[in-house]
């Protein structure tokens, strides 16, 4: 059940540079969230008149987890929001991240603040007795978020392009060098960069293995009023649809998509 | 008390003038949960075309200053699934429903029209002979007068019901077409719909929007709209539909005493959810302060 | 260190794209005391006409959302006041004049043109056809392609200096007006004039700009203008001078990939004297950031 | 001399309803401000682009006071400033009130916010030795400010329409009403709303007494350059042209006009 509302900041802290996770009071949200899902929130300036959407990182009865990373103008108003500020914010929207049984590797592979929803799926895999493979990459060191965020996990997988943190090189292949000792069968659940998506829709066909990512897209409702955020739909037929992020998705197995549109 | 109805030519009467605008609004059933779609004295449905379109490929939507372009390409379901899909939930929607048609050629059109005419809960057409979004079947409907005079005077001899030609503002004299919706018996026409926009990407030097050119739309055209308005409320006697950059109680009035009949709202729907409720509690509060017992006696009072 | 300085066809070389839009700078000497006017490439004058023009009763300028509506009316202090007043401070200005004309009728734009021609210090002609905001000599000059082509052809019988035709937006294709200006030998088109636009006072119900409708200017307006200068690009040879909604470096930037071979500033003067200023800089580290020798690299360089 | 600076709030407080009364650090203007002169505010939102012009008040070496009524979106932002506040200003712009010696009443005729450049005239009216008569007129006493700010006046005369403060009726009934006990010759210096100004330029007429009025105009530049801010001149050749307020005014003698424009 979605819905609008006024949430109140509590904290809202940098994780990393230029990357802050934000709590808010906002049960009516934070009741029904799962995995995967995301939230718009709406600024009252009418410069820029889109909503933003950002992707729950956490959620409990009462209190709901952001993960953003500062890249423009309403980020930026968002990073120096102080404790009861009060935000107008719409959610749950969009679909989830669906766990199978009968899976022996759960593995979430994250990009730089596509991180966000990944901590919130772990969180889950947690209270349900399962440990995740977690594979992170970040550019460097600087933007790898505080460890006490992964904490809990057994096996975090940390990697840095520049080698300044973790392993030497991207999540994926830092996902790869392990894929050979992993359980099969495995279920990959990613969100990142566009490049990093592609990469595993690639490696999900050619060692067979499960993969769901959480896409992105400029968004102008985020409700599925504009038909703006589309992915193209994967299908023989030429005149193939697509499904929109915001409503079909935001995650999509990935064979579901074309990615080079 | 004020009275909120209002009477667009003899066959459409709305409860009230908020009306949603083509293409912003889904197909009218998407917000059934989150609110009160009472609210609108009319819900106008995304372009329907006789085929389902995939429309364009992405980028479709970027935000510009005090607005948005947009390039969707008329991505709909089809009329067939339309009916099949929307009739009944919209069979229950307590106000007008008009279904907003679009098409490649004129026979798509009609044919689009034709089916519809099945449906009873369907109180009228919206023809978006306007689209600045598509190779074929988009404005060149609408710029060119001959071309206008025959279509409208084909879509009329299609339909009694209540009957709409949207008209784009990217012309040089708006006026002389909605002359020719008059004299083809068109109940009305609607203004405006988007205005050419386009935004490159300094970085990547990639245009933001697909098509390259797309529709600007939101705050940034209200004034643009307005004038559209005046100026046709001059030339014409048949009503007009106002749309373009309204966001709240305040720019309908304004676009009511520049002539508009009722209005549509597009953009705001997506960063407002609540702009229909807080337009009609305006739009109360307003009449009191002024001492008007129907917003019908604001129309076309702009002192002009 | 980037090179600013680009060619506006065969005829005008300036030392940065910079200039300053007609009616929006006064004659160019207003700001002497307050801003360096040699950051400017160039001044566009206000339009000039044949007899000082008092212009348009008040209200003449209201605010929109980002954007404002003016309706001036040429107002102007006639060709030979300008011509004995301003041309000491015009003639030591370490940048190129441009003067703008307007007229009522096609003669009176000759023969103001043919009184300039006798100051050597004007490096050339910014014809202003397509004035929204007065009966007559605006923009129906500027609408109909056979009329451009006359007064064009007319135009370039007087003058061997660089002569740029101005064209405004509210057309239905202004490629076929560019076509025109090319056509008939014009140095340049400059784009975009005002668009309409329109604002009534919710209490008082008076139109908030004297003549109803007037133009639309300022940041709402840059997709509309950017959207034309594409569209133009692919029509035409000659050289495109971009204007509209400009208020900072990466929309000069935006303007140059989309085709634009020089801008000018306008509305942005009211509100931001640093402008030109804070635009150099940027252009500067932009340079520097993508690795650019010369700004004449990037025009007309979006990836359309 | 004008100059585009960056001020500083020093004081911003309430003096009557909705109008509040700021004093900024901004000696590049306050020098070479005088009364009848205005500057520019410049805002740094997109939405409304105009800067606001507004009276000066009062100026010492040092600083330069404003009295502002909050009337829409900038006002309100305004009343909400806090001492330390940097503010972008342009100044001063304008002429100026011309006090003509060989004058015997010196009369001040304000209405509502117009009290504002008539503080700075009186203020120098003192400091030159001269005791101006100052007739104030409001809407009612809430709207009437605070009595401190007239305190060194010999001779002020408020008014209300209601007749809850002062005199019941306008300023200009109240200056009426007097006018026969003045000692002439009388100099009128006005401002307010656009119905008593031109009531003042037509009894300036009946009784020959010299009136200079400042004038308010919508203004998108402040500065000459976009000639929006017309009144039109008084003249008998019909294609007589129009007066810049931002520019050959904001003051002009009342024979200089015609208001019906
Ligand atoms: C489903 C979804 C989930 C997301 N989850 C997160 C998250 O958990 N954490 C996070 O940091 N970011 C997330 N994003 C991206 C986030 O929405 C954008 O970074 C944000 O909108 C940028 O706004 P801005 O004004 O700061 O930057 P802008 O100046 O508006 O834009 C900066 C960049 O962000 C992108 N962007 C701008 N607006 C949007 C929009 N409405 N939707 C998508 N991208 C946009 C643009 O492509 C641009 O390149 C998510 C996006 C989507 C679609
Ligand atoms: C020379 C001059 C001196 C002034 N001095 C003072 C003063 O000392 N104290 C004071 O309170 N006010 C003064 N004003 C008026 C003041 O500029 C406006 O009240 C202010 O700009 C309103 O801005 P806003 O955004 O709060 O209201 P808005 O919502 O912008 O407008 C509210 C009303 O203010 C008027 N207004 C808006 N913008 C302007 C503008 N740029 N110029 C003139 N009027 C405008 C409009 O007519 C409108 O009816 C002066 C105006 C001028 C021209
Ligand atoms: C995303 C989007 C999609 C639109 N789709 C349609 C459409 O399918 N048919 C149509 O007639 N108008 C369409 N329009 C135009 C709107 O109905 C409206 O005329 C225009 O946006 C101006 O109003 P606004 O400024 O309130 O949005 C669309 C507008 C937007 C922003
Ligand atoms: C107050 C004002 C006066 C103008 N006067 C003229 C004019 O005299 N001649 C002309 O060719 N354009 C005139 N223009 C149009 C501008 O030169 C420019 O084309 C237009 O404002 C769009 O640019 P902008 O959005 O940067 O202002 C005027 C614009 C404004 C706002
Ligand atoms: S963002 Fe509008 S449909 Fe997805
Ligand atoms: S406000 Fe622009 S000329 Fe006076």
């Amino acid at each position: 059940m979605r819905n609008l509302t006024e949430a109140i900041v509590l904290e809202n802290n940098a994780v990393a540079k230029n990357i802050y996770r934000m709590t808010l009071k906002c049960p009516e949200i934070s009741r029904s969230a799962q995995p995967g899902q995301f939230v718009n929130i709406y600024f009252s300036d009418r410069i820029r008149i889109f909503p933003r959407p950002f992707s729950v990182a956490g959620a409990t009865d009462e209190i709901l987890t952001l993960i953003y990373r500062v890249v423009g103008a309403q980020t930026h108003q968002m990073a120096a929001w102080k404790d009861g500020q009060t935000v107008r914010i719409l959610g749950p929207l969009g679909n989830q991240f669906s766990v199978e049984s009968s899976v022996v590797s759960h593995v979430l592979v994250g990009g730089g603040v596509g991180v966000a929803p990944l901590m919130f799926l772990a969180e889950k895999f947690l209270q349900n007795g399962i440990d995740p493979l977690f594979f992170l990459g970040v550019k460097n060191r600087d933007e790898m978020p505080d460890a006490k965020l992964f904490g809990r996990l057994q096996t975090f997988y940390p990697s840095s392009d520049d080698g300044t943190t973790g392993f030497h090189g991207t999540a994926v292949d830092n996902f790869l060098s392990r894929l050979p000792q992993m359980g099969k069968p495995i279920v990959v659940y990613a969100c990142g960069p566009e490049k990093m998506n592609a990469a595993l829709a690639r490696l999900a066909e050619e060692y067979r293995f499960v993969c769901q990512i959480s896409f992105e897209r400029v968004m102008a409702c985020g409700l599925g009023l504009c038909q703006g955020c589309t992915v193209k739909k994967n299908s023989t037929d030429a005149e193939a649809g697509y499904l929109l992020v915001c409503k079909d998705g935001p995650v999509f197995r990935s064979e579901e998509v074309i990615f080079d549109d | 008390m004020i009275d909120l109805s209002t009477q667009i030519g003899p066959k459409l009467h709305l409860k009230n003038p908020i009306l949603t605008a083509s293409g912003t609004f889904g197909y009218g059933d998407e917000l059934a949960d989150l609110i009160d779609l009472s609210r609108f004295g009319g819900i106008v449905t995304k372009s329907l075309t006789l085929h389902p379109r995939a429309g364009n490929p992405s980028p479709r939507v970027t935000e510009t200053t005090a607005g948005m372009i947009n390039s969707i390409g008329l991505a709909n379901i089809g009329v067939d699934a339309f009916i099949e899909q929307k009739s009944e939930s919209l069979r229950s929607f307590p106000g007008k429903v008009i279904a907003n048609i679009a098409g490649r050629t004129e026979d798509e059109y009609a044919e689009t029209l034709k089916k519809l005419e099945s449906q009873e809960w369907i109180a009228g057409y919206e023809m978006n002979v306007s689209c600045p979004n598509v190779r074929e079947g988009g404005i060149e409907f609408g710029a060119k007068p001959e071309i206008l005079d025959r279509i409208v005077e084909r879509f009329r001899g299609l339909t009694d019901r209540f009957l709409m030609i949207k008209l784009s503002p990217n012309v040089t004299d708006i006026r002389i077409l909605a002359e020719v919706c008059q004299k083809r018996g068109a109940d009305a026409v609607s203004m405006i719909n988007t205005v050419y926009g386009a935004a490159i990407d300094i970085k990547t030097r990639k245009p933001l929007i697909n098509t390259v050119i797309g529709g600007l739309s939101g705050p940034a055209i209200k004034p643009i709209a307005v004038a559209n308005i005046i100026k046709t409320r001059r030339a014409v006697d048949i009503p007009i539909v106002g749309v373009g950059g309204i966001t709240c109680g305040a720019d309908v009035v304004e676009f009511l005493l520049a002539g508009a009949s009722a209005v549509e709202l597009g953009t705001v729907n997506f960063f407002n959810l609540n702009a229909a409720a807080e337009i009609l509690e305006f739009l109360e509060e307003y009449g009191v302060a002024q001492g008007i017992g129907s917003i019908a006696e604001l129309v076309g009072k702009a002192k002009v």
